[in-house]
């Protein structure tokens, strides 16, 4: 059965939801923004695969352009942080990272 | 031509102004000039919007074009933001020994995103105007990087800022998957149709009540608030909804009709999460950034009344009505915190005393106008008559009443009265302390004018919509 | 008739003029000036204004002898509209309020002249003659009132005058609750008053529907039939209810033997000769309600008697001379309802008069007698005052003699005609034998009437003084009036000889107007319910009553006291009970006083625990889900991260349930 | 043509706070210019009172500008307006304020030492937003006023009250609004369906008997607060005892009556048949808390928690006399309103002139005034004898009629609401004996100085209407009458269309109705 | 199940690999060489797809730019302080919403499956159609958008990163920077309260909770005094 039916959601999902459990259990900075990447490189793959071989072509892949590129600005400026923060608490531990509360 | 510059201008003037600002700044090395550039564009952007921006058609129109309402909230952020800049102008001096070019760069380009966000009429341009509204805010929230608060602060807004891009990215892939488009009207016209096409908008709608601070997903907000300096947390706290809201009257109208419970269920849940867990606050930001979950609970109100006709007729009616309570509801918002946050900032002026409620105490006695006006901002939030905070709880509510849902009605007003009560504990603490007790720390230093300036604006902007709803009602309802 | 409304203005004036004297000397005071000099133009201003008032009353008697009903009506102005009637400040001059009037203005004014001598040197001299004259303004209101509301004002215009009177020298606490007490069991009988009046003015409807508080509008409607029974008989209970409040009968007459705390001038004039009477007036005046309704009526007589009997049994053993007056007061009142509640109501009418005076002129003597032993009232502390005060001696011993129903004195006459009215009367309850029954009762009363009156002259005039005081003369101010009232108590015999020795009954001629309003029901059945021979054998056995007590009370008090102390000790249970009143003090003080304070304590605590812990509770539960809603924010963004995925999925499961 | 007078009302007070807030005088000059704005309002009060028609049952000198319009979907919207208007109902009423802010000046004057300025600012405010309460003939000014009148009361309890100001004044705030917030809701309600805020239209728009019951239930739960009625009233007796004189007076004689006046103009005047559905209980309910009101007060041992206890027995009072939805009853509701106001407030104006003096309110610390200070248990007594009713002083006039309306409607009711005389006899008659007569207990008592200019002035304002009342009733009923006899009508169309709606068939209804007219007491 | 297909699932199943190595490996470094080696077989996958432009742009700007920036700063931060990285507290609860999503996903996928014709046309992705659609007409708009948005990420990296003009030594700078513990109010041993009052001389027992206990139990990050 082609992989291009339901599988290739099948692997955008599981990307999708391997990226949200990776922010959600690990506690390296560097890793949660690395997961981050994945969840945003499964909607790339769901537009293409959505789009393959309809009139949509240049659409999906303009949008997986910009999402692309917006994900480059956001892992600049979270690289930035995660310096800023270490040069702080010398750690990338999120945990450290919990002083405001209540 | 010039109809194309005009209706592009609320969104291109704040950029340009910010581009150009960079350059000046890296070549004359003088930060003033940066400052006003950006003021000039602002308030080029607010103009602009009441120059009749709003509603032509034009070049790629089909992606971009300002409604009424659309041009209110841009205004309004450009006029926040306008605001900010001057409540921070030497806020942060004594600090950081010279004032940071690059605030006035990053304070144009916030508007510049809900601009496009409000205007937008293409899914990817939501996404893109939310991006654009959140990099700089990071950056705002992490200025004072040597202080712990802030960079915590800003990393956690950060990551879970990253984390509802991935939701909103993946739930657009979703919707295009489903509908081959993402027009929004092409959008609207198959709501419902397709389980995959909703479940994506749910997607997109979980990113924005991020944005909105909105119950399940608020818990980012009194740890940015506090950490961010006063003048950026003033902003968050106008201009962040504003973009929210912006996107969610676009991305709303996506969810089939019948969903709207679980709007409301969110919207309940915000109400009593923020107020509650205001209640015993001792540190008074964290108690306005509560207060703000609050807040966005009562709007999402609004919006799923807005949402809950099911026949068209009577559905454009109160998605109309929903979306003119929650732009009223913003600005009046908007005003009064960007009030209370600035009175704050005004008696902090760079320091940290005023950080507690304990160093609020007998306030009345030292700083009485001071006293007084955070007197009036907090009953304008609480939503207390004389103040345009009245009028905007009375218009969401009327339009869940509007669309019949009483008892939710009901409920959302009795827990905002939950809400009245750490309000009054705050004018409390500044008008009724014991003869005895010692004062909290008195601010030292003069007032500096311009943030003086900022807060009386805001301050004639709540009278005013207090006293005289109609002029925004119309301008809104235009 | 244009001077009528005069009557009750003119005490009204002379209240307000004494009261802005008594407000100088308040001033004068602080410095001290002359206070004896402003007291004679007090009292001159006081007695006047009554004496003004008597005369226009005599006027407005001969007045209204040529009017048609012997009846002049008159309004000042409206005072409430209620929506369906108006009510105005409306006044009748008829038969029945015009000797009221007389009697009252009369009385008053000898008491005001006793007065200025009794209260000579006493600071708050103005003070009590404000109230003084204030009080028979308000009677003379309550007396001329043509609807209930205006004798309503009336009403409680004089218990608010017996308040600040009783409680005059308001230093002491214990005149001062007196006073409290005496307003608050008024008060009692005025709530039956109030709702009698709402009920009148309800169902006491004319032909067209329409209520009205007029006396005449009521009694008429009455008459007429229009009224139910049930309602009739609700409304005659009510009444009598206020009427027991005021009159001081049983249950609520505790208030009148504390109210003697007030100057004697006071208890004359209102706890003897006025006030008190007022019940009974209002009973005579709404008398079609009452002989409409044969349980109220019956009622009326056998309460009254009960008191009669009741009250007299206190008087035999009091020690105070003022209280023994004080019971002999209520158990004279149970007579006048015991005659009324048997339709004898021209007889009860002519024995109020006779003993306005009597006791009026008992109190004043008394009055002098604690005067001149310098505010001595214990009686076993008295004796051998007839040689020290010969007048005085004399007059009481007039008073005494017609209390006591000495034959021939005006005293005899009157009770005899209620003791006649009550065997011939209307059968109470509807049977003959109960007006036995209640005859025999009257009779019982008389006896120990007969007896406390003259233990009380004889242990206070006669025999050796028992204190080391020598008594010194009164001014002649406080013994003229004495000597007049002797004369009233003598002279009222007239009024109403009984028909045996001929048809000379000018009271009960003049009465007709009023009585005769329902023809067969007023007195015409008393006439004719006697014969000849029964009468004589009734005015036998009254003179005989009489004489027994006399001769037992010389018998036990002539010989001085030690004798009769040992008679007393021999019944020590009921000597003792009486002495304690009964212990109804006691059980009053039980049942209300403290089930009032408890109910007050248990209000308080259960409006701070219950409903105010209510309140507080939500607070306190809204306060527990602010900490629990606090715990949540731990500040680690890993579960910040958390909620935001589970808020996600739930959204879009919801979402996807909902379509 | 003369629609100049209410804004006016209105307007001094607010323009009054406006100037005291900004003008830089000393201390006294201050507290004068506020005594004049007070002074200029009463007399405009009386002189309303007199230009007063007394013969026309509908508003006059109504004053109306749009403020607003509510957009209600589909095109039209609900105009909203600035509208004015007075009414027999509401003209004792707007007098009373008027008449009591000369008093709360002046009886300020004695006790507010510090921040004077924030006070005189306050206490205008409050009467100009108590003004706007009575005189408001549009349901949404009518709660835009009903809110802003919270404000002042909280910071003059909050600012200048006793040790638990802070905790009573906060009470009083919460609870009252969380009444008033579910009246916004039933406002709402009614805009969007019935499509109009104006009183008067929503008064003779006939609104469905379940709508009616509805809306009713939510007004009713905001003004049982404000009243307050038993269950709702444990914020009162706290409130008075942490709020000073002034405070206390004008929450006594003005706020209380708001609600007794919201439930008349709005709860009887716009849900007839609501009111007449649930008239018997709320009577029962307020039979009880004067019951209750009453053994409350006797169990206190602090004067001013005494007379606290005391306004809820009287307002107990008012609440029946108007549900006996009757002639007699309403006109008795209307004046007891007024007379509570002048003798509770009298008897508050006292408890604040011994506090000056002894900084102590204990009765058990007072006891033989009556010889120290003479000429205050003059006035004390006579303040006492108009609260407990009197005849020949206000009290009396207004509860006969309350009583007698009660009795008409149902002689049970009448029977538990006059027990009210009685108790109220006991309580006040035990307060006044324990301090004004017996010896005296306290040596401080010794030396008090008697009533000074300032409190006789501001005495004899409030005793010379309270004998008027009492003689001349009439004077202040006749106006009242005709919107009176206008509310009885409305209360008759209420009967009919609740009878339609209980009678399944035509001929019942007809019998209902019948049945219903002849005998007013039936229940 | 021709050729391509074959190629997709492996491919599909090398991403799948590497994506799970990012996740679960300990060691940061690793992860970091995983995710390189899913972003090549996605760029696989795009090819297959038939998106050739979109897979040189997966490679040169994934690949290529954002993975090196990661590797830098993992070079920056120093690769020992990386190597033992813990697994959050409760990534029980992490992993259920994960699986929940994976289950909602699968759901979807089917319904998208089934609803999508499955069209032969194989019009592939030309760079001509893609830059006609961004720099002609179409998407300008957005395109001019992301623009912006990275303007102000680089303004945004440049405000966070700034160093501070004096030059100090890491070491000298971290301890000036370091956290200083004590609690974030100056919360003095609350005074003997008068009647209830707790220490902001407000009421305690009505809706004013004591909160100074509350604000002393929890300690928060003071602002280093300069």
């Amino acid at each position: 059965m082609t992989f291009f039916g339901a599988p290739v959601y099948f692997l955008a999902v599981a990307l999708f939801a391997l990226g949200i459990f990776g922010f959600l259990t690990r506690r390296n900075a560097i890793v949660v923004l690395m997961s981050v990447e994945l969840m945003l490189n499964a909607a790339n793959l769901t537009f293409l695969a959505a789009a393959r071989g309809t009139a949509h072509v240049h659409e999906a892949s303009a949008y997986a352009i910009f999402i692309i590129l917006v994900a480059a600005a956001e892992a600049a400026v979270g690289l930035a942080l995660v310096l800023a923060l270490f040069r702080i608490k010398q750690s990338t531990d999120l945990d450290v990272a919990s002083d405001l509360k209540g | 031509m010039s109809d194309d510059l005009l209706r592009f201008a609320p969104i291109a003037l704040p950029i340009a102004g910010a581009v150009l600002g960079m350059l000046l700044e890296a070549l004359l090395r003088k930060p003033k000039v940066a400052m006003w550039l950006t003021v000039a564009s602002l308030a080029g952007s607010i103009v602009s919007v009441f120059g009749g921006a709003t509603g032509l058609a034009g070049y790629g129109s089909e992606l971009y074009t300002l409604d009424a309402a659309g041009g209110i909230l841009t205004a309004g952020a450009s006029a926040f933001a306008l605001l900010a800049l001057f409540l921070s102008v030497n806020y942060l001096k004594p600090q950081d020994d010279e004032f940071p070019g690059e605030i006035p760069i990053l304070l144009a380009l916030v508007p510049a995103g809900i601009g496009i966000i409000a205007g937008a009429r293409h899914a990817m341009m939501i996404f893109l105007g939310i991006e654009l509204l959140s990099v700089p805010l990071y950056a705002l929230v992490a200025l004072r990087r040597a202080n712990a608060a802030a960079v915590e602060g800003a990393v956690k807004y950060f990551l879970l800022g990253a984390f509802a891009a991935g939701f909103i990215t993946f739930g657009m892939s979703l919707l295009f998957a489903s509908e081959h488009s993402l027009d929004l009207d092409a959008l609207r016209a198959a709501a419902g149709r397709s389980p995959v096409a909703a479940a994506g908008t749910a997607l997109f709608l979980a990113g924005l009540l991020f944005k909105l601070s909105a119950a399940p997903f608020h818990f980012w907000t009194p740890d940015a608030y506090e950490g961010a300096a006063t003048p950026v947390t003033a902003l968050m706290a106008s201009t962040t909804k504003i973009g929210a809201v912006a996107g969610l009257l676009k991305i709303t109208p996506l969810l089939p009709a019948s969903a709207w419970p679980a709007l409301a269920a969110i919207a309940l849940l915000s109400i009593a999460a923020g107020n509650f867990g205001a209640l015993l606050q001792d540190r008074v930001k964290r108690i306005l950034a509560y207060s703000s979950v609050a807040h966005a609970g009562t709007i999402l109100l609004a919006l799923a009344a807005g949402l809950s006709a099911a026949d068209p007729a009577l559905a454009a009616d109160l998605h109309s009505a929903a979306s003119r309570a929650s732009v009223y509801y913003l600005i009046a918002y908007g005003a009064s915190a960007f009030g209370a946050f600035g009175i704050i900032a005004i008696l902090e002026r760079g320091g940290d005393r005023f950080r507690t409620i304990g160093d609020f105490r007998g306030l009345s006695r030292r700083q009485p106008a001071a006293a007084w006006l955070l007197t009036f901002f907090l009953l304008s939030l609480g939503g207390i008559p004389p103040t345009g905070g009245f009028w905007a709880k009375y218009f969401v509510f009327a339009t869940a009443v509007q669309a019949g849902q009483l008892w939710i009605a009901v409920a959302g007003i009795i827990l905002s009265v939950v809400g009245v009560a750490y309000y009054l504990r705050i004018v409390a603490t500044c008008f009724m302390a014991s003869e005895d007790a010692e004062l909290g720390a008195p601010p030292q230093g003069k007032v500096p004018l311009p943030a003086l300036l900022a807060t009386l604006a805001a301050g004639v902007g709540v009278l005013v919509l207090g006293f005289a709803p109609a002029e925004l009602l119309g301008l809104i309802g235009r | 008739m244009s001077l009528l409304p005069l009557i009750p203005l003119f005490p009204l004036v002379g209240a307000a003029a004494c009261a802005i004297l008594h407000a100088r000397t308040l001033a004068a005071r602080r410095r001290d000036a002359g206070a004896a000099q402003n007291e004679r133009v007090v009292g001159a201003i006081a007695t006047l204004a009554i004496v003004a008032s008597f005369a226009v009353s005599v006027a407005g008697f001969f007045i209204i002898q040529h009017e048609p009903e012997r009846r002049v009506a008159w309004i000042v102005s409206n005072w409430i509209p209620t929506g369906g009637q108006t009510i105005d400040f409306g006044f009748v001059l008829d038969p029945l309020s015009s000797v009221m009037c007389l009697v009252v203005s009369g009385v008053g004014a000898l008491i005001h002249m006793y007065a200025t001598g009794y209260m000579r040197g006493d600071k708050g001299y103005a003070r009590f003659f404000t109230y003084l004259n204030l009080f028979v303004a308000a009677m003379l209101i309550l007396v001329l009132a043509d609807s209930l509301p205006i004798l309503f004002i009336g009403w409680e215009g004089v218990g608010l005058c017996s308040y600040l009177l009783i409680g005059f020298w308001h230093e002491n606490m214990k005149y001062a609750e007196a006073g409290q007490k005496a307003f608050v069991v008024n008060r009692i009988g005025d709530f039956g008053f109030l709702l009698a009046m709402f009920g009148a003015a309800t169902w006491c409807v004319d032909a067209a529907g329409k209520g009205s508080f007029q006396f005449a509008a009521i009694n008429e409607s009455v008459l007429a039939g229009h009224v139910e029974p049930w309602q009739v008989t609700v409304i005659g209970l009510l009444l009598f209810v206020g009427a027991c409040g005021k009159s001081a009968q049983l249950p609520l007459y505790v208030w009148l033997p504390d109210a003697m705390a007030g100057p004697t001038p006071v208890s004359a004039l209102i706890h003897a000769a006025t006030m008190v009477t007022a019940g009974v007036y209002l009973v005579i005046r709404m008398h079609p309600i009452f002989d409409a309704s044969v349980l109220a009526s019956s009622v009326v007589a056998c309460v009254g008697a009960a008191t009669a009997l009741f009250a007299a049994t206190m008087g035999l053993v009091a020690r105070d001379i003022k209280k023994v007056l004080a019971y002999s007061t209520i158990s004279q009142l149970g007579f006048l309802f015991l005659g009324a509640g048997c339709g004898a109501y021209d007889a009860s009418f002519y024995h109020l008069v006779t003993h306005a005076f009597f006791k009026a002129l008992l109190f004043l003597g008394a009055g002098a007698v604690i005067l001149a032993m310098h505010h001595e009232q214990d009686l076993f502390k008295m004796g051998g005052l007839k040689r020290a005060l010969p007048l005085e001696y004399r007059t009481m011993f007039v008073g005494a003699a017609a209390l006591a129903g000495i034959p021939l004195m005006s005293g005899f006459f009157s009770k005899d005609e209620i003791l006649g009215g009550v065997l011939a009367g209307r059968p109470v309850f509807g049977n003959e034998q109960i007006n036995l029954v209640l005859y025999v009762v009257g009779a019982a009363t008389a006896l120990m009437t007969a007896f406390y009156t003259f233990r009380l002259i004889y242990l206070a005039f006669e025999g050796e003084s028992r204190s080391n005081e020598h008594p010194h003369a009164n001014p002649a101010s406080m013994t003229i009036p004495l000597a007049a009232l002797a004369l009233l108590t003598i002279a009222a015999a007239a009024l109403g000889l009984p028909s045996v020795f001929g048809e000379f009954k000018p009271l009960e001629h003049w009465l007709n107007p009023v009585l005769e309003l329902g023809g067969e029901s007023g007195n015409a059945a008393k006439a004719h319910g006697l014969s000849h021979s029964a009468q004589w054998l009734l005015l036998g056995a009254s003179a005989a009553i009489a004489m027994i007590g006399y001769s037992l009370a010389r018998a036990t008090y002539g010989g001085g006291l030690a004798k009769s102390r040992a008679r007393a000790e021999a019944m020590p249970g009921i000597y003792k009970t009486l002495v304690d009143r009964w212990y109804v003090d006691e059980l009053y003080h039980a049942v209300f006083t403290k089930t009032l304070r408890l109910a007050g304590v248990v209000a308080g605590l259960f409006d701070a625990y219950v409903v105010d812990g209510a309140v507080n509770g939500v607070a306190a539960s809204a306060k527990r889900a602010a900490a629990a809603a606090r715990g949540l924010a731990d500040g680690k963004l890993q579960s910040y991260s958390l909620w935001f995925g589970a808020g996600a999925v739930a959204l879009v499961a919801a979402v996807l349930l909902l379509i | 043509m003369n629609d100049w007078i209410l804004p006016l009302l209105v307007g001094i007070p607010a323009l009054g706070a406006l100037a005291v807030a900004l003008a830089p005088a000393k201390r006294d000059g201050l507290f004068s210019l506020a005594l004049l704005f007070c002074a200029a309002e009463a007399a405009l009060a009386i002189f309303t009172f007199t230009k007063f028609d007394g013969t026309n049952p509908n508003e006059q000198f109504s004053f109306s500008r749009p403020w607003f319009a509510l957009p209600t979907g589909a095109g039209e919207a609900v105009p909203v307006a600035f509208h004015l208007g007075i009414d027999g109902l509401s003209l004792l009423l707007v007098a009373l304020s008027g008449l009591l802010a000369p008093v709360i000046l002046l009886s300020a004057k004695g006790h507010i030492e510090r921040r004077e300025r924030e006070f005189l600012v306050w206490s205008l405010v409050m009467i100009a937003g108590m003004q706007g309460v009575f005189l408001s003939r549009d349901l949404l000014l009518f709660y835009f006023f009903w809110e802003i009148s919270l404000i002042p009361l909280y910071f003059i309890i909050g600012i200048w009250g006793g040790p638990r100001r802070v905790y009573a004044t906060v009470k009083f705030f919460l609870y009252t609004l969380a009444g008033s917030v579910v009246m916004l809701i039933a406002l709402l309600y009614l805009a969007y369906n019935f499509g109009t805020v104006a009183i008067q239209e929503l008064s003779t728009k006939d609104i469905p008997v379940r709508a009616q019951l509805g809306c009713f239930l939510a007004f009713a739960l905001a003004f049982a607060i404000k009243v307050p009625m038993v269950p709702f009233h444990t914020w009162l007796p706290d409130a008075h005892v942490e709020a000073p004189t002034a405070g206390s007076i004008v929450l006594a004689g003005v706020l209380l009556k708001m609600g007794t006046y919201g439930f008349l103009r709005l709860g009887v005047g716009m849900f007839p048949a609501a009111a007449v559905q649930c008239g018997p209980w709320i009577a029962g309910i307020g039979a009880a808390g004067i019951i209750y009101g009453s053994l409350l007060a006797y169990g206190q041992s602090d004067m001013k928690k005494l007379i606290a206890c005391s306004s809820v027995a009287h307002m107990g009072t008012i609440v029946v006399g108007m549900f006996a939805l009757n002639a007699a009853g309403l006109r008795g509701g209307i004046l007891q309103m007024i007379n509570h106001g002048l003798s509770t407030g009298l008897l508050f104006l006292l408890v604040g002139v011994l506090y000056e003096r002894r900084h102590v309110r204990e009765i058990a610390e007072f006891g033989g005034l009556a010889q120290v200070i003479p000429a205050f248990a003059v006035v004390l007594t006579v303040a006492t004898f108009s609260s407990i009713g009197l005849p020949g002083l206000n009290g009396f006039p207004g509860e006969f009629l309350c009583l007698k309306g009660a009795f008409d409607a149902s002689p049970l009711l009448g029977a538990a609401a006059a027990v009210g005389t009685v108790l109220g006899a006991v309580y006040m008659l035990s307060m006044l004996r324990r301090v004004a007569f017996g010896p005296i207990t306290r040596g401080e008592n010794q030396k008090l100085i008697d009533l000074n200019g300032r409190e006789w002035a501001s005495a004899i304002i409030l005793l010379i209407p309270m004998v008027w009342i009492g003689l001349q009733p009439s004077l202040f009923i006749k106006p009242t009458e005709p919107a009176v006899d206008l509310l009885i009508s409305q209360i008759e169309k209420g009967r009919r269309s609740l009878a339609l709606e209980n009678g399944a068939s035509l001929k019942i209804a007809n019998a209902g109705a019948a049945e219903t007219g002849k005998s007013g007491g039936r229940r | 199940m021709n050729f391509a297909d074959i190629l997709a699932y492996t491919l599909g199943a090398a991403t799948l690999a590497a994506a799970l190595g990012v996740v679960l490996r300990r060691d940061a470094v690793v992860a970091a060489m995983n995710l390189v080696l899913s972003f090549f077989c996605l760029s696989g996958i795009y090819l297959i797809l038939g998106f050739p432009f979109l897979a040189a742009i997966q490679i040169l700007v994934y690949a290529g730019a954002i993975m090196v920036l990661f590797l830098f700063v993992i070079m920056l931060l120093g690769v020992s302080t990386l190597a033992r990285t813990p697994v959050g507290a409760r990534s029980g609860l992490g992993a259920a919403i994960a699986l929940a999503v994976v289950v909602e996903g699968a759901v979807l996928s089917v319904k998208l499956a089934s609803g999508a014709a499955a069209n032969t046309a194989a019009t592939t992705e030309t760079v001509a159609g893609v830059s006609e659609l961004l720099f002609k007409q179409g998407l300008v708009l957005p395109f001019e958008i992301t623009g912006v948005v990275l303007l102000a990420a680089m303004v945004a990296v440049v405000v966070i990163g700034r160093r501070d003009l004096r030059v100090r030594s890491v070491a000298d700078f971290a301890r000036e920077h370091a956290f200083d513990p004590r609690p974030l109010v100056t919360s003095m041993p609350p005074p003997a309260a008068p009647d209830g009052l707790d220490a902001h001389g407000l009421h305690t027992n009505g809706i004013i909770k004591n909160n100074a206990r509350a604000a002393g139990e929890h300690h928060n990050s003071e602002e280093i005094a300069k």
